[in-house]
C-alpha cells in the first residue's frame, strides 16, 4: 500500500491532483481512497488530501505515515516534513518552497521548478498537473500513458475534455522533470 | 326562496368547543367550501396543536395531526407531492403566528400552493388564555395579568398584512363572524382562497377574527361585541390581496 | 469498477436508486454534499427537493411527506440533527418511516467541523422525548454507505420506523469507488393518507391509548432486535482481547487486527454495522476465556462502550473488563490505537466497567 | 314548505341564533338539554326558514329541510 499527501494553499489544485492519482490507481485495477482536509481548511490556509492505493483492502483512509508528500507552499512543507516515512520522498515546487529544506537526512527532497515550467507552458493553473507528473514518475507504480489516460478519463467524465491537450502537455513536462 | 341547509356530512359529530366558540362556525364553513368545490374525496386537512386538536375523529376526511406550529412545513411537502389534492392548514393564531411563525412565513415566502385558515382569537385558548402575539394592548390574559404592556411585548401582530405586502402569494383576506352577513363574507373568502389553490395561483391565507368567550371572560354575545368594537379597528376586515384566477 | 466518489454524494445517489421521492434539508458541514448533489440530481431523476429554512422545518417537511406515504430523506450533522429531534419524536409517535443521515461532527453544541462519533448515544436512544428507538446503521466504507442507505428505505418501511444512517465527517468527505444498486421506482405506500379517507381517522396522540401502543411497539422493537443485527467480526473465536469499533474507526481497527494476527497475536474485532439493534449475537462466537473488551471510539466519554458492557453482561461475559480507547477528532491513527492497546494489555489502564 | 329541525342536545346556549333571527322566532327553553344548557326553541308560526340560525350556529343545531 502507498500513502501520499498532497498539500498546498487553497486554489493550487492539490485536492484535484490527489484525486487524479487515486483515479489512475482505480484505472489500473487497484483499490484507492482519497481523504481531504475540509471545513476551515477549505477557506484559506493550507489544504491537503491523503491518497492511498493498494492491491488489497485499504483499512484506514487517514494520514498515518506517508510514503510521499507533495508540498506546494512553505507552511505545507513545515507541517508535513516531520510526517514522511523514513526513506520517503518530499516533492516540492522549488520556486515556491524556498526555505531550508535540508531538515531530515532520512527523507529525499525532490525539487521541481513547477511554477517556472507552468509559466513556460503559458498555463499557470497547470502547476498541480506538472507536479503530479513528477509524482507518478517518482512512485513508479504507473506508466506515463496509464496515468495520462486515467487523468483524461476523469476530466472527460466531468465534462472538461477541452483541457485534455493542455493537461497532457503539463503532465508530460512534469514527468520528464525528474 | 328557502333552500335546504344541513351541516356537511363530512362533519361526523359535534366538536366539544366551548359555548359560543367561533371554531364551530369556521370548521363548518371550511367543510361546506370543500364539499361545494367537489373535493370531499381529494382533500387533506392539517390539524394543529391547540383548541383545534378537538377535531380528533370529527371529520371524515384525511386529517393530518401536525406538531405545534409546524404545519406550514408539513403541508408544503404534502402539496408538492400531491399537487392535485386540496390541502388546507387549519391553525390557531398561537400555532400559526407564535410558535409556528417561521413555518407560516416561510411557506408563504416560498408561495407554497396550499390554503391556510387561521383562527385569531387573541390568546392561547387551549392552554388557558395566555397572551398571544395577537392579544390587544392592555388585554388581561393569564400571562399579562395587568394587561398587555406593548412597551415590553410589542404591538399585536398582523400576519396577513405582512404576507400580502411581502410575498408573492395569491390570496389574503380577513373575515369575522359577528353577523350572518360577515359569516357569509368569511365563507366567500375561504372559498376564494381554496379556488386560488385549485387554480394553482399560489399560497392563500384567510384569518378569521373569532370569539373566545371562555378565556375572555365574556358571554358569547359580548365577545362578538368586543370583536366589533375593539378588534376590527386594529384588524381590518376584507380582502387584502387577490391575484385572481388563471 | 466505479469512479472515485465522495461518501456524501454516493449516499445521495443511493437514495435516488432506492426510490426516494423527496429530500428536505438544510446545509451543514460536513453533510452538505448530500444536499448539494440532490438539489439537481433529484430533479433530473423526476424526484423532488426542498431547501428548508432550518433543520426543524426540514424535519416537519419530512413528517408531512411521510404522512402521504412517500420515501423521504433528510441529512444533517450533530447539532442540525438536534434541531430535528422534535420532528423525529413526532414521526415515532405516528409510526412514520423516513431515512435520516447524520454525518457526525465532533463535539457538543456547535462542536467542531472535524469528524467524530459523539452522537452515538443520541441516535441509539431515540433523541427526542418519549419511548422510541430508531434503527441505526453505520457504514465504514463508501460502498457500505451506499448499500446501507439503499437498505434503510426498505427497513424503514417494513417496520414503519425511522432509520438513521450514522456516519462521520470523514466518510462523508472521503472518496472511494463504489458500485450502485439498480434504480427503483417505488409507489407511495398504501397505508398513508390519499385524500379519500381510505383508512379512516388518524387520531392525535391525545386520543389514543399510549400505553397499549407502547406495548405493541415493544413487539416491533423485539422483531427488529431479532432480525436486524448486522456486524463484521474477525478473529473473535480465539481472541484474548476483542476490540469493538464502528464506522471509520471500525475499518482502522480491522487493519490493526489484521496486522496483529499476522504476527500471531490472538486479538479480534467486532465491527457493529447496526448500532441499534446492537449486534449482541456477535458475542456468541467470542472465546469464553477472553481477557478484555475494548471499545475504540472517536469520542471522549465511551458511548458505545456502555452497550459493549451491557451486552457482555447479558451474554455471560459479566466479569470481563471493558476498556475504552478515546481517539481524538478525525480518523484514528493506527499507531495511537496500537499504543493504547499495548498499554491495556500491559495492565497500565484501568477498566471502565 | 321548508322547516327547521332543531337538535336540542347539541345546543350550548350561546344565543347567536336568538340575536340574529330576523323574525324573533327563536327563544331559549325553560328546561335543560342533556348537557345542561337551555336550548334554542323555534316558533314555527314565525319561522320563515331563512337559515340565519344555521349560519350563525357554531354547533350544528339547526337543519333547514327543503
Amino acid at each position: 500500500m502507498k500513502e501520499i499527501v498532497f498539500a498546498g494553499f487553497g486554489g493550487q489544485g492539490v485536492l484535484t491532483a490527489g484525486l487524479v492519482l487515486s483515479q489512475v490507481a482505480l484505472f489500473s485495477g487497484k483499490k484507492a481512497t482519497w481523504m481531504p482536509s475540509y471545513g476551515p481548511a477549505m477557506r484559506g490556509g493550507t489544504a491537503n488530501c491523503t491518497v492511498k492505493y493498494s492491491d488489497s483492502r485499504i483499512y484506514s483512509p487517514g494520514q498515518e505515515e506517508p510514503d510521499v508528500i507533495m508540498a506546494l507552499n512553505i507552511p505545507s512543507f513545515n507541517k508535513f516534513i516531520s510526517m514522511v516515512k523514513p526513506g520517503g520522498i518530499m516533492l516540492i515546487d522549488s520556486d515556491i518552497v524556498t526555505c531550508d529544506t535540508n531538515v531530515r537526512s532520512d527523507v529525499k527532497v525532490v525539487k521541481i521548478p513547477g511554477t517556472t515550467i507552468a509559466n513556460e507552458l503559458n498555463n499557470p493553473k497547470a502547476l498541480n498537473i506538472i507536479m503530479l507528473g513528477a509524482m507518478v514518475k517518482l512512485m513508479g507504480d504507473f506508466s506515463e500513458k496509464e496515468a495520462i489516460d486515467g487523468m483524461n478519463d476523469m476530466f472527460g467524465k466531468k465534462g472538461k475534455n477541452k483541457y485534455e491537450a493542455a493537461n497532457t502537455a503539463a503532465f508530460k513536462k512534469g514527468y520528464a522533470a525528474v | 326562496m328557502a333552500k335546504g341547509k344541513k351541516v356537511p356530512e363530512k362533519i361526523l359529530r359535534q366538536v366539544p368547543f366551548c359555548p359560543g366558540c367561533g371554531h364551530g362556525i369556521i370548521v363548518r364553513l371550511m367543510m361546506e367550501c370543500i364539499e361545494e368545490l367537489g373535493y370531499n374525496d381529494n382533500v387533506l386537512i392539517g390539524k394543529p396543536v391547540g383548541c383545534a386538536s378537538l377535531l380528533d375523529n370529527a371529520l371524515a376526511v384525511d386529517t393530518f395531526t401536525g406538531a405545534h406550529g409546524r404545519n406550514g412545513a408539513s403541508m408544503t411537502t404534502i402539496k408538492r407531492l400531491k399537487p392535485d389534492m386540496l390541502v388546507v392548514s387549519y391553525q390557531g393564531d398561537g400555532d400559526a403566528y407564535n410558535i409556528g411563525f417561521s413555518e407560516t412565513m416561510n411557506a408563504a415566502y416560498r408561495n407554497e400552493k396550499f390554503t391556510v385558515i387561521t383562527i385569531n382569537n387573541g390568546n392561547f385558548g387551549m392552554t388557558g388564555g395566555q397572551m398571544a402575539w395577537t392579544s390587544m394592548p392592555g388585554q388581561v390574559t393569564a400571562t399579562s395579568v395587568n394587561g398587555r404592556n406593548v412597551e415590553l411585548s410589542g404591538m399585536p401582530i398582523r400576519v396577513p398584512e405582512m404576507i400580502a405586502s411581502s410575498f408573492d402569494t395569491a390570496y389574503v383576506a380577513r373575515g369575522s363572524l359577528f353577523t350572518p352577513a360577515e359569516i357569509k363574507k368569511t365563507k366567500s373568502y375561504i372559498k376564494k382562497a381554496m379556488q386560488a389553490q385549485i387554480d394553482g395561483v399560489g399560497h392563500s391565507l384567510v384569518e378569521v377574527l373569532s370569539p373566545c368567550p371562555t378565556n375572555w371572560g365574556l358571554t358569547p354575545l359580548a365577545s362578538m361585541e368586543r370583536i366589533v368594537n375593539e378588534l376590527v379597528p386594529y384588524f381590518p376586515l376584507g380582502e387584502i390581496k387577490n391575484k385572481g384566477g388563471k | 469498477m466505479g469512479d472515485m466518489v465522495k461518501g456524501n454524494i454516493a449516499m445521495g445517489e443511493a437514495a435516488i436508486r432506492a426510490g426516494m421521492h423527496i429530500y428536505c434539508g438544510y446545509p451543514i458541514t460536513p453533510s452538505s454534499e448530500v444536499m448539494e448533489y440532490l438539489s439537481w440530481r433529484a430533479q433530473e431523476a423526476g424526484r423532488q427537493f426542498i431547501q428548508a429554512a432550518n433543520e426543524g422545518e426540514a424535519m416537519y417537511m419530512v413528517y408531512g411527506a411521510a404522512s402521504i406515504g412517500s420515501r423521504v430523506l433528510t441529512a444533517s450533522s450533530g447539532l442540525g440533527i438536534s434541531l430535528k429531534q422534535e420532528g423525529v419524536t413526532y414521526m415515532a409517535a405516528a409510526d412514520y418511516p423516513a431515512v435520516m443521515i447524520n454525518v457526525c461532527r465532533y463535539g457538543d453544541g456547535l462542536g467542531s467541523l472535524e469528524s467524530g462519533q459523539t452522537d452515538y448515544k443520541r441516535e441509539t436512544r431515540g433523541g427526542g422525548n418519549g419511548d422510541y428507538r430508531n434503527i441505526v446503521l453505520s457504514p465504514s466504507t463508501v460502498q457500505e454507505a451506499v448499500d446501507l442507505v439503499y437498505l434503510a428505505f426498505d427497513l424503514s418501511e417494513k417496520y414503519r420506523n425511522i432509520v438513521v444512517i450514522l456516519t462521520e465527517g470523514a466518510l462523508g468527505q472521503m472518496m472511494e469507488d463504489c458500485d450502485y444498486p439498480p434504480m427503483k421506482e417505488v409507489p407511495y405506500y398504501d397505508w398513508a393518507f390519499d385524500g379519500k379517507y381510505t383508512h379512516g381517522p388518524y387520531p392525535s396522540q391525545m386520543a389514543v391509548d399510549l400505553h397499549a401502543k407502547g406495548i405493541k411497539n415493544n413487539e416491533k422493537r423485539a422483531a427488529i432486535t431479532e432480525n436486524e443485527q448486522r456486524w463484521e467480526a474477525v478473529g473473535v473465536e480465539d481472541a484474548e482481547y476483542v476490540l469493538f469499533a464502528y464506522g471509520i474507526p471500525g475499518r482502522v481497527v480491522l487493519g490493526i487486527v489484521d496486522e496483529l494476527r499476522k504476527k500471531g497475536e490472538k486479538v479480534g474485532i467486532i465491527r457493529p454495522i447496526s448500532l441499534w439493534p446492537f449486534p449482541q449475537k456477535a458475542f456468541d462466537s467470542i472465546n469464553k476465556n477472553v481477557k478484555g473488551f475494548i471499545s475504540v471510539e472517536t469520542a471522549d466519554s465511551g458511548q458505545m462502550l456502555e452497550d459493549v458492557a451491557l451486552y457482555a453482561k447479558k451474554k455471560g461475559f459479566g466479569n470481563v473488563p471493558c476498556y475504552f480507547i478515546s481517539s481524538p477528532p478525525g480518523v484514528p491513527k493506527s499507531k495511537f490505537v496500537l499504543e493504547n492497546f499495548e498499554a491495556i494489555k500491559a495492565g497500565k489502564v484501568k477498566e471502565v466497567f | 314548505m321548508s322547516k327547521v329541525i332543531v337538535s336540542k342536545d347539541k345546543c350550548k346556549q350561546c344565543g347567536y341564533c336568538v340575536k340574529h333571527c330576523p323574525k324573533q322566532a327563536i327563544s331559549f327553553s325553560a328546561d335543560f338539554n342533556s348537557s345542561g344548557f337551555k336550548y334554542a326553541v323555534v316558533d314555527d308560526s314565525k319561522c320563515i326558514a331563512c337559515g340565519m340560525c344555521y349560519t350563525t350556529c357554531p354547533d350544528g343545531v339547526f337543519e333547514i329541510t327543503e
